[in-house]
């Protein structure tokens, strides 16, 4: 809360202003209560990654990466493959993000993404299937590195970042790597990535985030950091294709009745259908024009 | 190792003397004074400015004079490797005080006495010749960001290898291991305000190294006067004139 | 290790006293009224030394112990060179190498008054006296002697300022004239300022001729009278 | 007093002294003591204003920083700066200027055994030479248990060798105008005190009461050493009266 | 003495704590005189002092210590290693001294207390106490070998300060030897490939190809058990075992530790006023004898 | 490991027991064991906050929760854990009256002796019970719960293994008496009607936990008045 307060300084009246908006579902910049800014969506922007995209909502701009590298999965699970996550502020966001100033906002944004796309310990409910990241079974497979850079920060940086890590892994390339069937399977084999040809990762279960953000009584979606400043309590949902609920964080300090809370979820999951449309258009848009 | 073929055809296509493509775009961090995106090749650079505006710890405060600061990021996932030292490793650091102490000598600091400059570079991807797209962006930032300016400072680096100077290295080229010379000038007052040099180089062929890199720097200079004035058209466009 | 039985206090003076060594011994002395200048302190009824040096004995009642350090110790009506480091409200605050910034209260000049503040630009040289000086507060500076007047105290305006160690500054400063300043004088004229903060101002008309007798004071530290003449008469002739 | 030391000394002999003043201009006071091949610089950054967190503002505050000749500062550096500081907090006058930080950097020239003792004596006398109020000064000594002997100021081989070793820190010898022990502390006179004492390794309490008793005697030399080394450095002013 | 007298009629009618936290030094000096002290304990007294063996379950050998309030928490846990080449047949015990944050209000998370890692030292040279030629220690490190250059024990101390209220060090050497008393092997086994590897408690040797190499759960022999008494001294009143607040006023500390066969372990005295030390140690020594 | 889950399919949570008053130098503690989960928390203030800090006319509470290395199983180095000190903060936020001491700041450092499973919701508890031991306002005592999903059954209050192979958990800090939620994290996949029963589920356990705070609490208060 303190680092929002610090980047808006409102005054009473507009405080007022604001409030007073969303109460009769008109906010400042003309949008409706759950209508979201317009989104942009370019993939590709990383040359070096495996699988890139960068993501505008209004002034919030974040960039994805996706960057895979060659490893031995841990013995708890051979079959699969290791994915880990990091977010980070960068300072031309503000200068509140500049040297350690950062470090607090991107811990918070890394542990709600871990927990809205990696899914439960046994893996139920992740992004996507890391088993087909393994290449050989408990010897050899692929560690993606998922990292997440804020640009330009003007309120809903969750689900904006949601957005551009949905947009990287459907962009992933990941190489095919054949071992050579003799070879000998203990120490590291030697594997040949020669070849081209490249596969896709299954990005259907890829669920995205939406943050409903509540502002006296009523609650509104894609927040500006104005009026994140204003709210009271915020709760991210992801939520998947099949409209279950893949993680749940409930932030801000107010406390909040069970029923709201409820009501928030089934709210948001009416709005994650319209959402994800929209980004499936908008991606593969991208991913048409990034082809020519 | 085979940097320049016999036909004179460097490994990514260019000829010696030829540089990598240029893009530059302003505006593009809203919430920022100044804001530029500069792209050479695929090294690509986000600048923001902040200021000039109140110092947050009193004690560096200079009474005469603007407090210029500076960071420089380096993601990640922007190069190669993946181990890279969070915020405060030495070659970040020594980058950014390049970088303060070229942007400190363009701009009239004497103007805004007791305020503070903060410029904040992030780099999105890099395949060298990091140092110059840097400070080309922080040119562009601060002129969006309409700070008092001497002149603009444009950068650009040069190598030699296999016997031939080679303008703009990119990162396959810069790792050689071969001199690479860094040049920052200001194009119209034609002052040399950044020479940064590693590993050795005859005299004569330092000269001529430098002289190429300078001819690098006016041609980034014309194209970012180019950006400048497209960029005010615009904004006189938007405001209807 | 038995403490030498010395009677008479006076053999110490003149003498080398270390910190911690038992100079005077109150219980025999009756009724006797001592000054204790710097470097001692009374402890229930004998004094001790505090810092190393030569003990002094001036003629009615007046012990110190003279030592050369290059930190100065604020004590009441010392002259001082000070450089002014910022400005305040009713006081600009001045450097005197002491433990803590002194004060110079803006209206402690001649004819001083809320309207003719003089600007003081950070880095300006004073010539002060130290008005008030204990250890609690900030040492308090006047730019007047003690009947209001100017005096020489005020701006020191161009010329060279160079650091040297309490002692030297001393030196320069003992009531019969210090000979290396005395044959200089002879055949030179130049103008010096000497802070017993161990600070000396030089000015001159030719900057040579400055040069020439700043580093002849430096170089005076550690030399005897004599030597200093002979030192001075060497420099003055190669100049010529 | 046979010799069956490695470098031929004596049990009691100590090791060849040498202490200059004065050697940083930069610094406030500064000195150099070495004793045979153990060298440590002391420099002393006078009372500067204000004082550290924590620490009580009436007093002046003592800062103590340890730079080992190579290497991090781990553990023993952390265990020596704290012994030294309080070692110099207990012979300086604190309250002559309150509310003022005085830092000592002990930087460690070479090692060779006995270094604690040698840094405390080398950060007195930078004391001393940059004029800071001392109510008395303080002499330090290596005494090392050899198989029931007590052997002074041990080299580095010796130091390892033995099966324990104390450093033991004594108020320095005063020259006094009064009557000797009239100066009466309730028990003993003031100078049989010590100031500071850390041992290392098991000994007998005996074994450590008579490592205290050879180490006051040698600590009358070690003062009357100091005290020498002041007159060679102090300037010899003029003759005439101040 | 001017301000003695003054501080007396001005303590009559201003309640105690306040004249405590005003004068703190002439508070306790008042209790002096009657030789007794704020808490009600005559000077040569030690407050009383509990031990409580294997406070946790997940540690090898454990015990809580306490002092008065002191209250300090000793855990080992033994690992396998490979013993250094020089010393093949000895283990290796590493002392790590902690305080948390919730010991005591100085302390800061993020910066450790500067008397941590002094207090620290002390206590691995007290245990070790590994001189090079003749071994005194508190532990034999052979004890702690199992196969000879090939297997040994690394015993990990770690000393948590749970409550620091003056007398650390005793609290903490208390609660470390108590903690060694507590120590049980864990069983030990060699798998097929010549590593030993530590069977954990359930499975007692289930594994057909293992066998135990040290069957019962042995228990540590301590060839000396050192004990250590701090006390205060001021101007020539002998305190023992202070509170951290008297330790905080009176600055002259003297930590006397003796072994069980009344052997001087250390004479530690860092600084403070000049002392007559006959006195000193004769009654530190009998002090000692009267907790042993 | 299926029989396990059968095995454990029951309502009821690990014995649960606090006291305060463990650290006497802090100015409210408090320690809490449930099952093996063992926590010391000691509350400072309210306190002059850092001097880097701006102004606030609200007050400020500064949490860390960190671990001794030989918290777990294997051996950690005992190191702080920024996740659970920021969602303790959160957790603790609503319940506070912060503009009861503006300016200052309370600290709540917290020590995990041993992790027998659901560490951050004891924590919480714990926290909130030193709160109250240091007499900060507070609106109400905050009690924290989870739940471990494992395939159909939801296992309360779940040990370290359970933990180790559950499909999601959901934790609920909630304040009993008000009953409102001050903090709710889901992770795993749900089904809309399973979060409801979930959460149904962990309320009641709240205030069940609230009641043995409260107890604790008024035995302290009556053992001070003698």
């Amino acid at each position: 809360m303190s680092v929002r307060e610090w980047m808006v300084g409102l005054s009473a009246g507009e405080k007022h202003f604001i409030q007073g908006g969303i109460a009769q579902d008109l906010r400042a910049d003309g949008r409706k209560r759950l209508t979201y800014r317009p989104i942009y969506v370019e993939t590709g922007v990383i040359p070096q990654a495996d699988g890139s995209a960068k993501v505008k909502m209004g002034a919030t701009e974040v960039i994805a990466s996706v960057k895979l590298d060659l490893a031995r999965p841990n013995p708890s699970q051979p079959g699969k493959g290791k994915v880990s996550l990091f977010v980070s502020c960068s300072a031309t966001a503000g200068p509140m993000f500049e040297g350690r100033g950062s470090e607090e906002l991107s811990a918070e944004l890394s542990v709600a993404l871990q927990r809205c796309l990696l899914g439960g310990k046994s893996g139920a409910g992740a992004a996507f299937d890391p088993s087909c990241l393994s290449i050989v079974d408990g010897k050899l497979c692929w560690d993606a590195y998922i990292d997440g850079l804020v640009v330009s920060a003007d309120g809903n940086l969750l689900d904006a970042l949601g957005a551009a890590i949905k947009a990287a892994l459907i962009n992933t390339r990941v190489p095919v790597a054949n071992v050579p069937a003799g070879a000998s399977l203990d120490e590291d084999p030697d594997v040949d990535l020669s070849s081209q040809e490249t596969t896709r990762i299954d990005t259907s279960g890829v669920p995205v985030i939406v943050t409903l953000t509540k502002v006296g009584r009523h609650y509104i979606v894609d927040a500006t950091s104005e009026e994140e400043s204003q709210m009271s309590s915020a709760v991210s949902v992801s939520i998947n294709k099949e409209r279950r609920i893949c993680g749940l964080t409930k932030r801000g300090g107010a406390g909040l009745d069970p029923s709201i809370i409820l009501d928030m979820i089934s709210v948001a999951s009416h709005v994650s259908e319209q959402l994800m449309n929209k980004l499936d258009s908008e991606i593969a848009a991208a991913e048409a024009d990034e082809q020519m | 190792m085979e940097y320049v073929n016999p036909e004179g055809i460097r490994e990514d296509g260019r000829r010696p003397l030829e540089m990598r493509h240029l893009h530059a775009e302003i505006g593009t961090v809203a919430r920022a004074d100044g804001s530029a995106v500069f792209e050479m090749g695929n090294t690509k650079v986000i600048a923001a400015v902040y200021g000039p505006r109140e110092v947050q710890n009193r004690s560096q405060q200079l009474n005469d004079q603007a407090l210029v600061r500076c960071e420089y990021s380096m993601p990640n996932f922007s190069t190669g490797d993946r181990m890279r030292k969070p915020k405060g490793d030495r070659r970040s650091t020594e980058i950014s005080l390049v970088i303060r102490q070229t942007m400190e000598a363009c701009i009239l600091t004497h103007l805004m006495p007791r305020s503070q400059i903060d410029i904040f570079v992030q780099v999105l991807s890099a395949d060298g010749g990091t140092r110059s797209a840097c400070i080309n962006a922080a040119t562009l930032a601060l002129a969006d960001a309409g700070i008092p300016m001497r002149d603009l400072v444009t950068s650009c680096s040069a190598g030699y290898l296999n016997s031939t100077p080679l303008l703009d290295l990119s990162y396959f080229e810069d790792s050689a291991g071969g001199p690479d010379v860094t040049v920052g000038i200001l194009p119209k007052l034609d002052k040399v305000t950044l020479l940064q040099m590693d590993a050795r180089l005859p005299i004569d062929i330092f000269e001529n190294v430098v002289q190429l890199a300078t001819e690098g720097c006016k041609a980034v200079a014309n194209y970012i006067h180019e950006v400048l004035l497209e960029n005010t058209k615009q904004l006189e466009y938007r405001r209807g004139l | 290790m038995e403490a030498k039985p010395l009677d008479s206090p006076t053999s110490f003076v003149n003498q080398l006293v270390v910190p911690g060594d038992v100079v005077l011994d109150l219980s025999t002395m009756a009724n006797q009224t001592i000054k204790l200048g710097g470097g001692l302190r009374q402890d229930c009824d004998s004094i001790t030394v505090l810092k190393a040096g030569k003990l002094r004995f001036a003629k009615p009642n007046k012990y110190w112990v003279e030592s050369s350090q290059k930190r100065y110790v604020p004590c009441v009506g010392d002259t001082v060179l000070g450089i002014v480091v910022d400005t305040r409200a009713d006081n600009f605050l001045v450097d005197i190498k002491g433990p803590a910034l002194a004060f110079l209260p803006v209206l402690s000049f001649e004819g001083g008054t809320r309207r003719n503040i003089p600007k003081f630009e950070v880095g300006t040289l004073l010539y002060v006296r130290l008005v008030k000086a204990n250890t609690a507060i900030n040492p308090e500076l006047s730019c007047t002697d003690a009947s209001g007047k100017a005096a020489e105290f005020g701006l020191l305006k161009d010329g060279y300022m160079f650091e040297s160690s309490t002692g030297l500054s001393r030196m320069l400063l003992s009531s019969p004239a210090c000979p290396v300043l005395e044959a200089l004088g002879k055949k030179l004229s130049f103008e010096t300022a000497v802070g017993l903060n161990g600070r000396v101002w030089v000015n001159a008309a030719s900057p040579s001729t400055i040069v020439l007798v700043s580093n002849a004071i430096m170089n005076s530290e550690s030399l005897s009278a004599v030597q200093q003449k002979i030192m001075v008469d060497r420099l003055l002739q190669r100049v010529q | 007093m046979e010799v069956d030391r490695a470098d031929g000394r004596t049990r009691n002999q100590l090791r060849p002294l040498a202490c200059t003043r004065g050697t940083l201009n930069r610094a406030h006071g500064s000195a150099t003591w070495s004793q045979g091949e153990t060298k440590v610089l002391a420099a002393v950054f006078g009372p500067k204003a204000g004082t550290k967190k924590n620490e009580n503002p009436e007093k002046a505050c003592i800062e103590v920083i340890w730079k080992p000749k190579t290497g991090l500062i781990g553990k023993p550096e952390k265990e020596y700066e704290m012994i030294l500081k309080r070692t110099l907090q207990s012979i300086c006058l604190l309250t002559v200027n309150p509310n003022t930080t005085t830092s000592i950097i002990v930087q460690v020239v070479n090692d060779d055994g006995a270094l604690l003792p040698c840094a405390i004596n080398a950060a007195c006398a930078a004391l001393v030479d940059a004029g800071i109020p001392l109510k008395h000064l303080a002499v330090a000594i290596c005494c090392c248990l050899a198989d029931g002997y007590v052997t002074l100021d041990p080299c580095k081989l010796e130091e390892q060798r033995t099966k324990a070793f104390a450093y033991l820190v004594f108020p320095n010898s005063l020259v006094s105008v009064r009557r000797k022990g009239s100066l009466q502390v309730e028990i003993e006179p003031v100078e049989h005190g010590i100031i500071t004492s850390v041992t290392r390794g098991v000994m007998p309490v005996e074994d450590y009461l008579r490592c205290l008793e050879r180490g006051r005697a040698v600590s009358a030399k070690l003062s009357e050493f100091l005290r020498r080394s002041m007159q060679v450095q102090a300037p010899s002013d003029s003759p005439t009266a101040g | 003495m001017g301000p003695m007298n003054d501080s007396s009629d001005l303590s009559s009618e201003m309640e105690v704590d306040a004249f405590r936290r005003l004068f703190p030094l002439r508070f306790h000096e008042r209790h002096l005189l009657e030789s007794i002290r704020p808490d009600g304990r005559p000077l040569g007294r030690a407050r009383d002092t509990t031990l409580a063996f294997g406070a946790v379950a997940s540690a090898d050998g454990s015990a809580l210590a306490k002092i008065g309030c002191t209250t300090m928490l000793a855990a080992i846990k033994m690992e396998v290693m490979t013993p250094t080449v020089e010393s093949p047949n000895e283990g290796c015990i590493a002392v790590e001294f902690h305080m948390p944050p919730i010991c005591s209000p100085t302390v800061r998370p993020g910066r450790p207390a500067e008397v941590a890692p002094v207090v620290s030292k002390q206590l691995s040279d007290t245990i070790l106490r590994q001189v090079v030629m003749t071994f005194s220690g508190m532990i034999d490190l052979k004890d702690l070998s199992l196969v000879n250059g090939k297997a040994a024990w690394m015993a990990y101390l770690d000393i948590y300060c749970l409550d620091a209220d003056g007398a650390l060090f005793d609290t903490a050497l208390l609660s470390a030897v108590a903690a060694f008393c507590h120590l049980k092997f864990p069983m030990v086994s060699l798998n097929d490939d010549g590593r030993v590897v530590v069977v954990s408690g359930e499975s007692k040797g289930g594994k057909s190809g293992k066998e135990a190499v040290n069957k019962e759960q042995r228990k540590l022999n301590l060839i000396s058990i050192p004990f250590s008494l701090t006390c205060t001294l001021h101007n020539n009143y002998i305190l023992a075992d202070p509170t951290a607040e008297e330790e905080s006023i009176m600055e002259t500390l003297v930590t006397v530790v003796l072994d069980s066969s009344l052997q001087l372990v250390s004479f530690y005295k860092p600084g403070g006023p000049v002392l007559a030390f006959t006195s000193a140690v004769m009654v530190s020594s009998d002090l000692q004898k009267a907790i042993i | 490991m299926a029989d396990l889950r059968l095995l454990r399919m029951r309502c009821y949570w690990r014995l649960a027991v606090f006291r305060t008053g463990a650290v006497n130098a802090a100015s409210g503690s408090a320690y809490a064991e449930i099952g093996d989960t063992k926590v010391i928390v000691s509350v400072f203030g309210p306190r002059e906050s850092k001097k880097a800090m701006m102004y606030s006319d609200i007050g400020r509470l500064n949490c860390n929760v960190s671990y001794t290395t030989f918290a777990t199983p294997v051996r950690g180095q005992g190191s702080d854990n920024k996740e659970f000190s920021s969602m303790l903060h959160k957790a603790l936020e609503g319940a506070i009256i912060l503009d009861s001491f503006p300016k200052t700041t309370v600290d709540v450092f917290a020590l995990v002796l041993e992790s027998g499973g659901s560490d951050l919701p004891v924590v919480i508890s714990c926290a909130s019970v030193a709160l109250a031991d240091a007499g900060i306002m507070m609106y109400d005592l905050v009690a924290s719960v989870s739940v471990s999903c494992l395939g159909k059954n939801l296992v309360i209050d779940p040990v370290l293994e359970e933990e180790s192979y559950q499909d999601g958990s959901l934790m609920i800090s909630s304040m009993p008496s008000r009953d409102e939620v001050t903090q709710l994290t889901i992770t795993g996949e749900w089904s809309t009607a399973k979060i409801h029963e979930a959460m149904m589920l962990c309320l009641d356990a709240c205030s069940k936990l609230g009641k043995i705070m409260r107890s604790c609490l008024k035995e302290a208060a009556l053992a001070s008045q003698e």
